[in-house]
């Protein structure tokens, strides 16, 4: 199944900030909820082992992470692939970063999510509210890190 | 489908399960009747650590009227309602749902309690709690609290229970000679989850008039919804067909559904207006007041 | 683990692991007339009675969860050579095709019975509704639950000549 | 302990058409059938397949060590460890070769990539769910009209370049074949000059037969004996040894298929699955016997699907209702290896019965196969290859052009039936009709359920804003496949074998190539004996399914039994008759020209009071042989059908819909069938009532849809809609009886008349009930919310 999100996130701290933030694969990892452990392999990628827990949907994922930073064109690019529950996700999203001022910047982002297998066959009657809350989350964290820096 | 492998507690006493669910913390879940938890682990999609199993806690199988509340304890099983003869006769709503929760065979184990702290999305008792204002009494390590169904019902799949914390009772008020309600279901077939549902619960004034309305609609959102505004546009007016006409086009408003297999978005609040219209006209019907 | 519990009116000592699906239990124990159909609690091939009068997907248990209870299936429904009602009634009303789901549906329609002791053809369709059968369309399983019924209500000896 | 022999009642001699209750019951409803499952052997090991989650990818490497270190994990193997075997493709019975573990890539959702061999089943559960494997995802083709799209994905890497396949040319590397039958220029011309003319598309969804006992199997390889047992979920088990023959090298000798009790088929139990494979492969290799049984989703998701018809429909007609010509063009969506289950010169197996009831004097169709990202298949499900989604067409269409003539349905029909006289009636398409009388069985329905009273209640209704539907199906099928000049699988021809073993006390010992699930044959076959030999039918016992016994056949399924090893079964038992003829005058003491069987007797001609009986003669067989005559009354007959039987039927349904919620609630249902000559009324009619049920669920629910990247959205029953006895319609039933000409015994087949016949009867109903609203055509499933669009969008609106 295919999910497709959305969102914004007024982020407490400077564009150069954020910028900085974005390009510390090792930081970015810790907006992950429930984070279990990361490999960091570059400073573009990364293999995170994340706990999920989704209703009554509870198991460890295994993600490859790739950032993508483009400041020329303020944006990040995301790129995740990985799976667990013997099902598979794909996940690319991009953020727009829009300096607000020099304390406060917008990250504008989407998301366009693919779910394989039973997680989706099984537990796609409730995935997408869940997975939804999710990402939302990890933008949050992103948000609220991003500030403490 | 082999579930993958867990720790097994039976604890025997209700501080026996809490201070499991202390020690254990979110690696915990609490076996009930199990007919959501355990097939969500033969898929794997569920891979706790420790279950707690409650089957054997003495004194939490009671069916009992207290205080003006009808008191359902934590183990109380699904067909146990549906099997009264006296929740058959008085309590329509409730009675209503448990000849509809998934299928006959499950229904046997199915607990209404459980039902309610998993509140899936598509969840029958969910809704039936809403509009009959029920109420969660829960049990933790501070003691004993009791939240309103709104309080408690917080997300998909989401209760304030807290971590350490259990469930013991639903409580669903009793209701008067003026009062009636139904459950409005479409399911594919039997055992499937709700397309859509509404369920429904009406008070009547001795002059006719609406004194109270609740309805809950499920499978139409994240979570299972209370249609505020046409229990307000109920409230107090005497029922017409157009009246009942403007309160379930309501539920079509607040309704907010996934499209899947079972229908889309569009289709499934539709379903949730109809059903709300046929829930209330059910109700009113049992008050052998005829709106057509 | 070790459970203790009652198949058929014997007393059994199981050795499980927790995870142990009641269904494998009972099988393991060498009564495989309980059957497996699906992962899903749906198709209710399984159904086994627990404590007399409740019926129990056995899929959809863990056998720990039925130390100390009693179980019923399908090989403890006749007495001896004398076959329970419902299994002459299925046979005498092609009630069965494959056989896969009759175990389930007989324990299930036991079941039924004992809470409604003469339904109507509504009420066991509505009885049967967790239990699936691909052969049969059900009709005659109904008019199998129809003729056990009866048999059941009749005054024992009285069944032959009236 | 007590022995559970139930008193089931003794019955005698019970032949033709007499409803005997079955014999097969007395296990299975003490719980002492013996399916596959129930099977366990010393130091068996149990395997768990590895499935993949994406429906096309690449795979970038398989990591087993996590799930080796699992106590009690034995093995695992992949495509590699089968390759090295020469087993990692097998052919498949369509012509074209499959995967057993996927091989570099993964062709469909849930393909299987390892396979993992355990001590306990939880072992293997645990090992399957540790085994690593890292995919690349590649563009998915779901869409059977975007597969031979010039830059559409290719699937089949390994005969991208084959510009042939099994049954001719091939123009992309996505498309299998292209079957045409008829003339189509003779047809086109007659279409030309139709005063009337009707299109429709319509597709028949993809089905999956899901019988509540999922496949399995357990390998036994005897090391010291070099003789492999398979036990096997198989409705063709000879096939299946020689299939196992032919792949594995080893000799067929030294391979025994045992099909034990079998919880439903239905069409699924009839190809040979990769998990079959891995269990024999593992205990080769492991040299302990391997148990593998389906988990439902593995069942759902890799098994045999059937139908995925795409098709398009022409007729021509004379203003006053006569058909004149038909064209069809069908694109088929057989997934990622063509493994359909169709007898080898027919591809689109006998869909060429489009013509249907009808006098169509012009015909012409075309079926052209892809491949896409799904699981193989293309079993006949319930169905005589095909013929189900052929049946539907015709009849769907009739309605439709019903619709445009503005004529009664069943008028339409009368109009057009292939009259008595007729037959043999050969067909613009190819077959020859052995009989029916279609007018009468069309008769009896609407005689039956009221059809002119129906049809007054609707234009009341109607008028009053209510809406029902009648609808009608008169459809005929074609089974018994057949007759060895036209019919083989893999080369071996379509006959099926029975044998007869008389024992001197006059009981008698069954064996036919057929393997029933359900369908009663040890009670059907022992009747058929007992109405041609004049033994007791409880003496006489049914065995199928161990081809170290039982003559070779092709196996039960497409309703071959009773054409092909039913006529076998008569002229067996008429072999032995003939002989046992030589005996009874030895004993009577006359010449063979004065005996005559009379009353299930032998007799001397006009002298009532002298006679013996089969026990006797059976006795005699052993104990006084006439002189010269080889002792003993057993044979073996191989019948091959000189035609294919023709059963048919005339289908009524009534159904009511709910202006809230678009629900269809089918009121009546009347189910008239013909297949010819009945052997035992009681399980024609459970046929019946289990063929229209699984018709309506196909009608109303059954599907295997996917989602764009492949996903499957059926694999397990909350997804898989089958119905319940709340959903099932109440049916009514009943028959006429026009015997086959060519069958020994009459008896065309039936079990599948009701599934290849109902559901045009639903949905005609269904678009009756709106055609008022200016609807032609609903696809099935009909689901409620369809239903509510047309209900919605003409304004139509109710609590």
């Amino acid at each position: 199944m295919k999910l497709e999100y959305k969102g914004q996130e007024n982020v407490q701290a400077s564009p150069e900030k954020v910028w900085k933030f974005i390009q510390d694969p090792q930081k970015v990892a810790s907006c992950l909820p429930d984070l279990k452990s990361v490999e960091i392999k570059d400073d573009k990628n990364m293999v995170a082992t994340v706990g999920v827990a989704v209703g009554p949907v509870r198991g460890t994922f295994k993600f490859n992470i790739e950032l993508d930073p483009r400041p020329d064109e303020n944006k990040v690019m995301v790129r995740i692939r990985g799976g667990g529950l013997g099902s598979a996700v794909d996940l690319t999203a991009s953020a727009d970063i829009k300096g607000q001022d020099n304390q406060t910047t917008l990250l504008d982002w989407q998301g366009q999510a693919t779910v394989s297998g039973p997680a989706a066959t099984v537990g796609g009657r409730v995935l997408d509210a869940q997975a939804k809350r999710l990402i939302e989350t990890v933008f949050a964290n992103m948000g609220q890190k991003m500030s403490e820096v | 489908m082999i579930p993958a492998a867990f720790e097994y507690k039976r604890p025997m006493s209700l501080e026996e399960a809490l201070s499991h669910l202390a020690q254990y913390g979110a690696d915990a879940r609490v076996l009930a009747g199990g007919q959501s938890l355990i097939p969500a682990m033969r898929y794997r999609l569920a891979q706790p650590a420790v279950l707690v199993d409650i089957n054997k806690l003495p004194n939490l199988g009671y069916m009992k009227e207290e205080n003006g509340m009808l008191c359902l304890g934590a183990l109380v099983r699904d067909t146990d309602v549906e099997f009264s003869p006296e929740i058959r006769s008085r309590y329509h709503l409730i009675s209503d749902v448990s000849m509809v929760v998934a299928d006959p065979i499950v229904r046997f184990r199915a607990t209404v309690v459980g039902s309610l702290c998993h509140n899936d999305p598509s969840g029958d008792w969910a809704a039936a709690a809403i509009a009959a204002r029920a109420q969660m009494a829960i049990q933790g390590p501070g003691g004993a609290r009791v939240e309103p169904i709104d309080r408690f019902l917080v997300d998909s799949f989401a209760t304030s229970i807290g971590e350490g914390e259990m469930a013991v009772e639903v409580r669903f008020p009793v209701p008067n000679a003026l009062t009636s309600g139904a459950y409005e279901k479409i399911e594919r077939k039997v055992g499937d989850y709700a397309t859509a549902a509404a369920a429904v619960q009406v008070e009547l004034n001795p002059d006719g008039t609406i004194k109270e309305a609740g309805i809950g609609i499920t499978a139409v959102a994240h979570m299972a919804l209370r249609v505020e505004e046409a229990e307000k546009i109920l409230r107090g007016q005497k029922p017409t067909l157009e009246l009942i006409r403007a309160a379930a086009e309501e539920a079509r408003k607040i309704a907010n559904p996934n499209p899947d297999a079972r229908g889309s978005a569009e289709y499934k609040k539709d379903m949730a207006r109809v059903l709300v219209g046929r829930g209330l006209i059910k109700a009113l019907k049992r008050l052998n007041v005829v709106v057509a | 683990m070790e459970i203790t519990l009652k198949i058929n009116g014997s007393e059994k000592k199981l050795s499980v692991e927790p995870r142990t699906l009641l269904v494998h239990a009972i099988r393991d124990a060498g009564l495989t007339g309980t059957h497996i159909g699906c992962d899903s609690s749906s198709c209710g091939v399984c159904t086994v009675v627990l404590d007399g009068k409740t019926a129990v997907k056995s899929c959809t248990m863990f056998a720990v969860q039925a130390e100390g209870h009693e179980i019923t299936t399908i090989e403890g429904m006749a007495q001896g050579d004398k076959l329970h009602p419902l299994q002459q009634a299925f046979h005498d009303q092609h009630g069965l095709q494959c056989g896969y789901c009759t175990p389930g549906m007989i324990m299930a329609a036991h079941v039924l019975l004992q809470h409604n002791p003469n339904p109507t053809e509504e009420e066991i369709r509505f009885g049967l509704s967790g239990n699936l059968c691909r052969c049969t369309g059900y009709q005659n399983i109904v008019k199998a639950v129809q003729q056990a019924a009866q048999m059941l209500q009749q005054p024992a000896g009285a069944a032959a000549d009236d | 302990m007590a022995v559970q022999t139930p008193n089931l009642e003794p019955k005698g001699i019970q032949g033709l058409g007499k409803a005997i209750k079955r014999k097969e019951d007395a296990r299975f409803i003490v719980g002492k059938g013996n399916y596959l499952d129930d099977i366990n052997l010393p130091g068996m090991l149990y395997m768990a397949l590895v499935h993949s989650p994406y429906a096309h990818a690449k795979i970038l490497n398989i990591d087993t060590s996590e799930a080796l270190k699992i106590p009690g994990v034995k093995a695992v193997i992949t495509a590699k460890d089968l390759a090295a075997a020469g087993l990692s493709w097998i052919p498949t019975l369509a012509g074209d070769k499959q995967m057993v573990l996927a091989d570099g890539k993964v062709l469909y959702q849930h393909q299987e990539v390892a396979a993992v061999y355990a001590e306990t089943r939880q072992a293997a559960a645990d090992g399957a769910a540790a085994v690593q494997v890292e995919y690349e995802p590649l563009p998915v083709v779901v869409d059977p009209y975007k597969a031979t799209a010039p830059d559409a994905p290719v699937l089949r890497e390994d005969i991208k370049d084959q510009m042939s396949g099994a049954h001719g040319p091939r123009r992309h590397p996505n498309h299998i074949w292209t079957w045409e039958v008829g003339s189509k220029d003779e047809t086109e011309k007659a279409l030309a000059q139709s005063e009337v003319r009707i299109k429709q598309h319509m597709v028949y969804p993809r089905s999956h037969p899901a019988p509540l006992e999922p496949c399995g199997c357990i390998g036994d390889m005897n090391k010291a004996t070099g003789r492999l047992t398979v036990y096997m979920t198989t409705q063709a088990p000879h096939a299946i040894r020689t299939v196992l023959s032919l792949v594995t090298k080893i000799p067929e000798n030294n391979i025994r298929v045992i099909s034990p009790d079998i919880g439903g088929g239905f069409g699924n139990k009839v190809p040979v699955y990769p998990g079959y494979v891995c269990a024999i492969v593992g205990s080769i290799v492991l040299g302990a016997p391997v148990k593998w049984v389906e988990t439902r989703t593995e069942n759902l998701t890799t098994t045999g699907f059937a139908r995925d018809f795409h098709m398009d429909i022409e007729i021509g007609a004379t203003k006053d209702g006569k058909v004149t010509a038909m064209k069809v063009y069908t694109l088929a969506d057989h997934g990622a290896f063509d493994a359909a289950a169709d007898p080898s010169k027919y591809p689109a197996g006998l869909f060429s019965i489009c013509t249907g009831s009808y006098d169509f004097q012009k015909a012409y169709a075309q079926v052209e196969a892809v491949y896409t990202n799904k699981a193989p298949g293309g079993v006949a499900y319930r169905c005589s290859f095909r013929v189900t989604e052929a049946s539907y067409l015709i009849e769907r269409s009739m309605d439709v052009l019903a619709h445009e003539l503005k004529m009664d349905p069943a008028e339409l029909r009368l109009k057009n039936f292939i009259q008595p006289h007729q037959f043999p009636y050969p067909s613009a398409l190819g077959w020859t009709y052995d009989s029916g009388d279609y007018e009468k069985t069309l008769k009896v329905a609407l005689e039956r359920i009221g059809y002119h009273e129906l049809r007054k209640e609707q234009a009341e209704k109607r008028a009053r804003g209510e809406l029902m539907g009648i609808g009608i199906s008169t459809f005929t099928e074609i089974v018994g496949a057949g007759p060895s000049k036209d019919f083989d699988i893999l080369g071996i021809k379509m006959f099926d074998g029975a044998e007869i073993r008389v024992h001197p006390t006059g009981s008698a010992i069954v064996r036919a190539g057929t393997r029933h699930q359900g369908q009663g044959h040890e009670t059907t076959w022992a009747q058929i004996v007992s109405e041609e030999l004049g033994l007791d039918v409880d003496k006489i016992i049914v065995e199928e399914g161990d081809t170290d016994t039982a003559p070779y056949g092709l196996g039960t399924y497409a309703s071959r039994s009773t054409p092909t090893a039913g006529g076998a079964m008569a002229l067996a038992a008429r072999r032995i008759r003939e002989k046992a003829k030589k005996i009874a005058a030895h004993l009577l003491e006359v010449s063979e020209n004065d005996v005559e069987w009379v009353d299930k007797k032998f007799q001397v001609k006009g002298v009532p009071g002298k006679s013996v009986t089969m026990n006797e003669v059976a006795f005699a067989a052993y104990t006084n042989p006439p002189p010269g005559l080889e002792p003993g009354l057993e044979t073996t007959y191989y019948y091959d059908p000189p035609n294919l039987t023709f059963p048919h039927g005339a289908y009524v349904c009534v159904v009511d819909i709910d202006k809230g919620t678009g629900e269809v609630k089918v009121r009546r249902f009347v189910a008239i069938d013909d297949c010819g000559t009945i052997i035992n009324p009681m399980i024609v009619e459970g046929q019946v009532h289990g063929g229209l049920t699984e018709g309506f669920a196909m009608a109303f629910m059954q599907e295997i849809a996917f989602d764009e990247q492949g996903n499957h959205l059926a694999s397990n029953f909350t997804d898989y809609l089958l119905p319940t006895a709340l959903e099932t319609p109440k049916w009514e039933t009943g028959h006429t009886v026009t015997p086959s000409p060519h069958h020994p015994i009459g008896a065309k087949g039936v079990g599948e008349s009701p599934t290849v016949g109902s559901p045009a009867a639903f949905v005609n109903a269904v678009v009756d009930a709106l055609a008022h609203l200016g609807v032609r055509h609903i696809d099935m499933p009909i689901t409620r919310e369809k239903v509510w669009r047309v209900l919605r969008s003409a304004g139509i609106d109710a609590f």
